[in-house]
């Protein structure tokens, strides 16, 4: 657990625009903008069918998803093995490939998931990796969201195709990212490496901008 | 001002006479009404001239009502401003201003930004159908696709849907006047959820895989000048019509002389009036509708002349019942008038095309011309499709019309009635949709009156002049726009061509800005006839691509421009660097500090500065880019050792060791400094220019050749932030950031790295690694502390005036150890053992590249070696990139060259100039004087071992 | 526009996707016992038919997977995708 | 404007014949390109061959030949690869009167623009090694790019500035079809059949294989003493048949024009950081040059979003094309080896040469492959000039690295 003074002394990728987001919300209500700072991400590989993978998943509560480009979640307040970790919020596993996934849960966790990870890993193959500094979140939401998305996403967004519970590794404009649509009002997640974050806030920008002018 | 021939009170025209368009042409104002074009509007007022043509300088008028417009170009000045586009298709609104062209455009030079009125954007959509065009076909189709609940786009290149039927005046749809039909379909795609229509939107581009690029000229967002629509289809349906074909005749370029449908669309579409007096010249049916309307509408036919001896009786009493003569078996042989069509010279041909009777002079100021309608089928062919002659329709129509995910239907597949548009349409719908997973069935085909099937065309591309030889002929225009004659193709094929595209690059047919959506055809027809070929079909036709039209470039950008035209990468520690006046340089995507000018220094003594702090204070730097991948697995010790061309395997745990990576040919690829963490678990560091090509090289190589290693890699580089403290101080620096940790010599050796938590509470990595050969600690923390690392750094540091630096110092530094940097002092030519690396590579174990040492050249002992120069003049810096010569210098080209400078620069701590080389046999030739030749003089340099300071490594322990 | 099948993310855009050159080109077992000219063959030669061309791709925007393909580079068609490791499929 | 200075010149009365092919001919060329034609130009003019045919699948010249974006430099930076190119360089400054032909042959020079550091090193690098090669080349700095070709956008607060820039100033730009027709029309005259629609299939060897005697043509059969490969990125497939793997790989290299535009580009700008490749044709077009595509394809179509990142750089630097019209894109096939320089050499077939790999560089050095080429065929071995461009050098490891070196195209 992070002790509080440390964690004052960090600083999100995208803490400086935190105005802007906001005055960008008061201008297009249709969509909002908002970084989500220091979500607990580990990076997780695992053979899909070995007995690691059976420790992890009872440790973690969940079966990690096996189908390409969804998620698996374990709600607030389930009971797990992780019982400490998910008392303080939700746990989502994303599909990141065949034998790779994205562990992701509340600010404060990674030392201590990192750590049961590798130890339900038990020296099989596999790794669990803290990435939890590597991206920062971004959640946009809103009736517009996925006109916004869809200006620099080539993936189908469209609900028949992606919807709630799905998640993709794309890019938008012409930065790498993880999407992950949250819900139907729609809002979606997109992980995006810290050093892409400003420009990726800068598109993001532009396109609200574009979206709120629009007939 | 008035619309002289602007018809009152047509029923079914497209304009909205209650509003008023002022415009401004050639300085000149006019009105307009909403649901003009630019071309429909001047010709409103009267005015059918625009700029004469680009080279035989003749003048000309408006030809057609639509994208293939040859003559009508304009600059647009306001409200926007384009730079060349056919009056036909610029729609009016209130305040334009438009000059007009002649065939070439013009940019503004003084524009030294972007216009902010040439922003546009994209958008990325699937559908599991897209119709392209909405005529009678194309409506149909999306019609009966839209009711099956499938994802259907319709694209429409004009402003309504409608396509040709909007210009008619008659046709009857199941009992509904041919408006109120469109009408019913526009409400049934408006009704679909699924279904989208994009109108004023041009399907440009057709791409593999059903990949479409859409233009809409009108996005519904302000600010935006255009959008490109990314389109990925199901199945595609292409209805796109249908271009009618001029007549290659003597001076068939007057003004006046129009494409008989654009007449009729003039007429119905926008209650225009082309001209008083006409003369209708067809080979085909369809002018008689022409010829019809312009009757009802009050004008005056002085003759409708047809090609054709014997045309269908039915439509040849229609037109004298309504008062006009009708001339068959005819040609109109030449025309009259300066700025406008006066009169027509009209003499019968014979089934050859020879004229073989007297010259009748009719008076007109007017020209409808119909030489038969080519169908629109450049999209069909930018996708690969092919083309055949039709003999019946007169026209070179698509091949497979039908394939898994692609139908053409309606006039773009050769079918001219209108009732087998709609039923092809319905069918096509109902097949797509049903393909694309959303069953549904074909209505019953609706009945269509008022539009009988069009009779068999008569192939007429070239009337021929009243002079004999073609070669005479320099006034029968083949292309309007590029002025290209029946003489110029003469001319092609006399020099021994024999091949459409020989012809077409010789005479510059259908090179224009219109692309020869006109001329194209006749080009052929008339390159038959020169060829003496007896079909057209045998000559073939030339290629279509993209674009159907043409787009700005700005469409094509849109939002990577200025700030976004590629992503900037920077650190969390980025803010401090600007607010503390660093000068950036561009390394891959990333932005890092250059140097840190104080006040009015410049570079050199900046840097000279910032050196002079590392090597005799402390001296601090943002090396968070470089690359970071975890490397976990069992089998990481076997990979580090397959990839690194050193040995890592036996790297004991908490120590770090640098290494070089080759590809298979032997060239060094990348370097750095790899951290054993775990028995099983390392961190490799990667130059910031290489860490995604590095992660994708270890990537390939662990998944494609050896599945077996049980090993998985982990990019991390923006996981960390690393600042690197450099110098004699930086041990005293470090000890107060980390008073946990014992940083003595002892406990804390060269290449070793430690976990600790600062004095802030910041848990930390901390290495001991130099690129510089002081002592100095590289400290890695998760990358939201980085700033505050960095501020803490550097309040730790203010002591002993801790000084950050940039690129520049670091690679002054390193030069003067002798270091290379990948990229700079290699070219990808250059093996470990030029570098004077050859301790860094494995004697017994195989690595990639490995085998490549031993070829031939690669084992030469002549190769080009890294070495050092010191000019024997130390105030000398040498230029990078210098060419290195044996003395004595003889300039007398070719000059045989030993090498060149790879990184050069002034040294504090030497105190002089120095450089690094690659020379030819570099390491034998230490101790000996080569010569830079710089232009003008030539410079003498002594040839070193590539250390200039402190060669025995006594300063990496610091004091 | 390539449309092309990863084997486990499904149909996106070329732009997603590496490319990496003939599929089913091995390491060489021991390279110290092949000739130059055996070694040269390995490192910089390649086939480059007109037609069906069992090539490998490395979806670089999504799950960083490497997959083959087999297309045809007279028409683009791709007419299958297979894991790294599974046999060339029998295409039409 | 009665004449406009932008209209084409005429061309001359006669231009080629459309022959049959004989049985059997000296030397047979595969492919009439540029550089199969200045190959039969040569092996006549140079080595008095003319019972030479050069056969053609398509339509004369309708290969990379029409499809390239027509810039003429020698400015490369290895030694070998400058003494190649400065050597056409030098030829086509005397083809105008050679071939007799106007071909629109414009010495507007060439910048080479430098984006970042590296950039500068390898510039300048470049510069130093073609002064001392005898090829003329300068370094400018930004404000001097700006007094040569004023549109360039040199200020410093673009996203990768301009720092400077190499100028070659005897560079250029040539009428690409004209210089073929120019060639095809000498070697016409000289007697050499220039053979259209005639797809090679197969070829007549040896019972041991080991040596080729003729070509399998749509047209028959036609037995050849040598053959000359010319065809680019099919020249794998030809060799394939033979049992010859080539080091070469063919990938779709897209450019396009604009519409006609009023004179406003005096030079030719080239900008590797960014991929950009631009001048202004003679009738006014700007001509644009791409990347070329990752993938192989014969399809001779390429990928719209390097286009799209092309217009994107392209407005970066000339922000008034921000307003421009792309009018036409297309793709070439273009051949590409493993060190980004061609290959003209004899083979291990006996009888069997080849010119290829030429990747972007083909048309600049259209002269001196056809000069070295003819050699080659004429006396079976290489002259001093393409010695380096032998196939072994991918055995032996001493490539000719322009790729490495410097990553120059074009």
């Amino acid at each position: 657990m992070m002790v509080a003074e440390t964690a004052a002394l960090r600083r999100s990728p995208l803490a400086h625009r935190e105005a802007e987001f906001a005055e960008l919300g008061q201008l297009v209500p249709r969509v909002s903008l908002r970084e989500e700072p220091f979500l607990t991400q580990v990076n997780l590989r695992v053979h899909p069918g070995s007995p690691a993978l059976a420790r992890i998943e009872r440790e973690l509560g969940l079966t990690l998803p096996g189908r390409p480009n969804t998620v698996a979640r374990v709600a607030d307040g389930s009971s797990t093995a992780l019982g400490s970790l998910t008392a303080l919020g939700s746990l989502t596993a994303l599909w990141l490939g065949p034998d790779e996934w994205l562990i992701v849960a509340p600010d404060g966790l990674a030392a201590e998931l990192t750590e049961r990870l590798a130890a339900a890993l038990d020296g099989s193959l596999g790794s669990a990796v803290d990435v939890s500094a590597n991206r920062t979140t971004l959640l946009l939401a809103g009736a517009s969201a996925r006109a916004v998305l869809e200006s620099g996403c080539a993936v189908d967004l469209h609900p028949r195709a992606f919807g709630s519970g799905d998640c993709v590794q794309t890019m938008l404009a012409r930065a790498q990212v993880v999407l992950w649509q949250l819900d139907d009002r729609p809002s979606y997640r997109i992980l995006v490496r810290g050093s892409f974050a400003d420009y990726l806030a800068d598109w993001l920008s532009a396109t609200i901008r574009t979206e709120g002018k629009s007939r | 001002m008035i619309n002289t021939n602007r018809l009152s009170g047509a029923s079914g025209d497209r304009i909205d006479r209650t509003r008023i368009l002022r415009f401004t042409f050639d300085g000149t104002e006019y009105t307009g009404h909403p649901g003009d074009t630019l071309a429909s509007a001047l010709l409103a007022n009267g005015v059918l001239g625009y700029g004469p043509s680009i080279y035989a300088d003749r003048p000309r008028g408006v030809v057609s009502a639509g994208t293939e417009e040859p003559n009508a170009l304009v600059r647009l000045r306001a409200p926007q401003q384009a730079t060349m586009l056919p009056a036909t298709t610029v729609e009016l609104v209130d305040g334009l201003v438009a000059d007009s062209l002649s065939g070439i455009g013009r940019l503004d030079a003084s524009e030294r930004v972007p216009g902010a009125d040439t922003l546009c954007d994209k958008k990325y959509v699937h559908a599991d159908v897209v119709v392209i065009g909405a005529g009678p076909a194309g409506l149909a189709a999306a019609a009966v696709a839209a009711r099956s609940g499938a994802r259907v786009l319709v694209a429409e290149e004009r402003r309504e849907l409608g396509g040709a039927l909007l210009d008619a005046r008659a046709e009857q749809i199941d009992g509904a006047a041919a408006a109120d039909w469109i009408k019913q379909q526009g409400r049934q795609l408006l009704e679909a959820p699924e279904t989208r229509v994009l109108t004023s939107s041009t399907v440009v581009g057709y791409y593999d895989h059903n990949y479409l690029l859409i233009a809409q000229r009108n996005p519904d967002a302000s600010g935006i000048a255009q959008r490109l629509w990314h389109v990925r289809a199901k199945q595609v349906i292409i209805a796109t019509g249908a271009h009618e074909r001029p007549i290659v005749f003597a001076d068939n370029d007057r003004p006046g002389i129009m494409l008989a449908g654009a007449v009729r669309r003039y007429l119905n579409r926008f209650a225009v009036l082309p001209g008083r007096r006409a003369v209708v010249f067809t080979s085909s049916d369809s002018a008689y509708d022409t010829a019809l309307d312009l009757l009802a509408a009050g004008g005056e036919v002085s003759a409708l002349v047809d090609a054709r001896p014997e045309p269908p009786q039915v439509l040849v009493d229609s037109v004298r019942d309504a008062g006009a003569e009708v001339i068959t078996g005819s040609a109109v042989v030449g025309t009259h008038g300066a700025q406008r069509i006066t009169g027509v010279r009209v003499a019968p041909i014979d089934a050859d095309g020879a004229i073989t009777g007297a010259v009748r002079e009719l008076d007109c100021d007017l020209l409808a011309v119909g030489g038969g309608w080519s169908p629109v089928v450049h999209l069909y062919g930018q996708a690969g499709g092919q083309l055949r002659w039709d003999d019946c329709a007169a026209a070179f129509v698509p091949a497979e019309p039908v394939t898994a995910s692609r139908q053409v239907i309606g006039a773009a597949r050769g079918t001219f009635d209108l009732a087998g548009c709609v039923a092809q349409g319905q069918c096509a719908g109902a097949k797509a949709a049903t393909e694309a997973g959303y069953r549904v069935a074909a209505p019953a085909a609706p009945e269509v009156r008022g539009a009988p099937r069009p009779s068999r065309p008569r192939q007429l591309w070239l009337v021929p002049g009243e002079t004999a030889d073609p070669a005479d002929w320099t006034t029968h225009f083949v292309d309007l726009q590029r002025d290209a004659t029946v003489r110029d193709v003469w001319r092609a094929v006399g020099t021994g061509m024999v091949s459409v595209e020989h012809v077409k690059r010789y005479t510059t047919i259908s090179t224009g800005a219109d692309q020869g959506k006109t001329s194209g055809v006749n080009a052929i027809g008339v390159l038959a006839e020169a060829l003496g070929q007896a079909s057209i079909g045998d000559v073939g036709t030339t290629t279509f691509r993209p674009p159907y039209t043409p787009v700005t470039f700005s469409l094509l950008a849109g939002r990577d421009r200025a700030e976004l035209s590629d992503p900037v990468r920077t650190t969390p520690i980025h803010s401090w660097h600007v607010e503390h006046g660093a000068l950036f340089e561009n390394v891959g995507q990333w932005k890092r500090p250059w140097y840190y000018p104080l006040h009015g220094e410049d570079m050199e003594q900046a840097v000279l500065r910032e050196c002079r702090a590392a090597r005799t204070g402390v001296a601090m730097q943002d090396a968070s880019t470089l690359g970071k991948i975890e490397i976990v697995g069992p089998d990481a010790p076997e990979f580090l050792n397959r990839i690194y061309t050193n040995g890592f395997a036996k790297l004991a745990v908490g120590s770090a060791r640098y290494g070089l990576q080759c590809k298979a040919d032997g060239m060094v690829f990348d370097d750095g400094v790899s951290l054993r963490l775990a028995e099983d678990r390392y961190l490799m560091t990667t130059t910031t220019g290489n860490a995604a090509a590095v992660l994708d090289w270890l990537e390939e190589w662990l998944q494609t050749e050896w599945p077996d290693l049980a090993v998985h890699c982990t990019s991390v580089t923006e996981q960390w932030s690393t600042v690197a403290v450099v110098g004699p101080d930086s041990r005293d620096v470090i000890a107060r950031l980390a008073p946990d940790l014992d940083v003595s010599a002892a406990a804390f050796p060269f290449m070793a790295h430690r976990e600790t938590t600062l004095a802030s509470g910041i848990p930390a990595r901390i290495c001991r690694i130099s690129f510089s050969g002081e002592l100095a600690f590289e400290v890695n923390v998760a990358s939201w502390f980085g700033l505050a690392l960095w501020e803490q750094v550097y309040a730790a540091g203010a002591d002993y005036g801790i000084t950050p630096y940039g690129t520049e110092t670091m690679h002054v530094l390193r030069a003067e150890k002798g270091f290379p940097i990948v990229g700079q002092d290699t070219d990808g030519t250059v093996t470990p053992d030029d570098l004077g690396m050859g301790w860094a590579i494995a004697k017994h174990k195989d690595f990639i590249g490995k085998r490549s040492f031993a070829r031939p050249d690669t084992a030469r002992t002549n190769r080009k070696q890294l070495v050092g120069l010191l000019p024997l003049d130390p105030d000398e810096v040498l230029p990078e990139g210098a060419a290195l010569v044996e003395p004595p210098v003889q300039l007398n080209p070719p000059v045989p060259m030993l090498g060149h400078v790879t990184s050069s620069y002034r040294s504090a701590v030497l105190d002089r100039g120095f450089a690094l080389a690659l020379i030819e046999s570099g390491r034998a030739r230490i101790g000996e004087v080569v010569h830079a030749p710089l232009g003008e003089r030539t410079v003498p340099a002594r040839v070193t071992k590539p250390v200039f300071y402190d060669e025995e490594g006594n300063r990496r322990d610091g004091r | 526009m390539l449309l092309i099948e990863c084997p486990w993310c499904g149909g996106r855009d070329e732009t997603e996707f590496g490319y990496g050159g003939q599929a089913h080109v091995p390491y060489p077992e021991d390279p110290h016992a092949l000739t130059d000219a055996q070694w040269a063959e390995y490192v910089f030669i390649r086939d480059n038919p007109r037609g069906p061309y069992a090539e490998r791709w490395v979806h670089s925007a999504g799950c960083r997977r490497w997959f083959n393909a087999v297309r045809d580079t007279g028409t683009n068609d791709v007419k299958a995708t297979y894991p790294i490791g599974a046999r060339k499929p029998v295409t039409s | 404007m009665s004449h406009d200075p932008r209209a084409l010149p005429e061309h001359p009365e006669w231009l080629w014949r459309t022959p049959e092919p004989k049985s059997s001919y000296d030397i047979v060329i595969v492919g009439a390109g540029g550089h199969g034609l200045a190959t039969a130009f040569y092996l006549a003019r140079q080595h008095g061959i003319t019972n030479v045919a050069v056969l053609e699948r398509g339509w004369l010249a309708g290969g990379n030949m029409a499809r390239n974006t027509t810039i003429i430099r020698s400015n490369y930076l290895l030694e070998e690869s400058a003494a190649l190119y400065e050597h056409a360089l030098r030829l086509w400054e005397t083809w105008p009167d050679d071939l007799d032909y106007d071909f629109l042959f414009s010495q507007r020079g060439v910048l080479n623009l430098a984006h970042t550091l590296q950039d500068v090193r390898d510039s300048r690098r470049r510069v130093f090694s073609n002064q001392l090669g005898g090829v003329d080349a300068e370094w400018l700095t930004p404000d001097e790019v700006a007094k040569i070709c004023p549109i360039i956008n040199t200020s410093s607060d673009t996203r990768y500035p301009v720092l400077g820039a190499t100028f070659q100033p005897r560079a250029g730009i040539a009428k690409h079809d004209h210089v073929a027709w120019a060639l095809a029309r000498q070697c016409d005259a000289m007697g050499i059949d220039l053979i259209q629609g005639c797809e090679v299939t197969g070829f007549v060897t040896s019972p041991d294989g080991d040596r080729v005697t003729g070509v399998h043509t749509s047209k028959g059969t036609i037995n050849a003493g040598r053959i000359g490969l010319a065809a680019a990125g099919r020249t794998s497939v030809l060799t394939e048949q033979l049992g010859l793997r080539l080091p070469i790989q063919s990938h779709p290299l897209q450019a396009l024009v604009s519409e006609l535009l009023e004179p406003i580009h005096p030079t030719v700008v080239m900008s590797n950081h960014v991929h950009v490749y631009v001048s202004q044709a003679h009738k006014g077009e700007l001509v644009l040059g791409a990347g070329v595509d990752a993938y192989n394809s014969y399809t001779q179509r390429g990928s719209i979003p390097v286009i799209e990142h092309q217009m994107a750089a392209a407005i970066e630097l000339f922000p008034m094309f921000a307003r421009a019209q792309v009018l036409r894109t297309w793709a070439g096939i273009v051949d590409v080896t493993p060190d980004a320089s061609p290959v003209i050499s004899p083979t291990p077939i006996e009888n069997l040469f080849v010119n290829c790999g030429w990747g972007t560089g083909g048309f600049k050095a259209t002269p001196a492959a056809g000069w070295t080429f003819a050699h080659t065929l004429a006396t079976g071995a290489a002259h001093s000039l393409n010695a380096p461009y032998a196939l072994d050098r991918f055995v032996t490891g001493a490539l000719i690295d322009e790729h490495g070196a410097a990553a120059v195209a074009h």
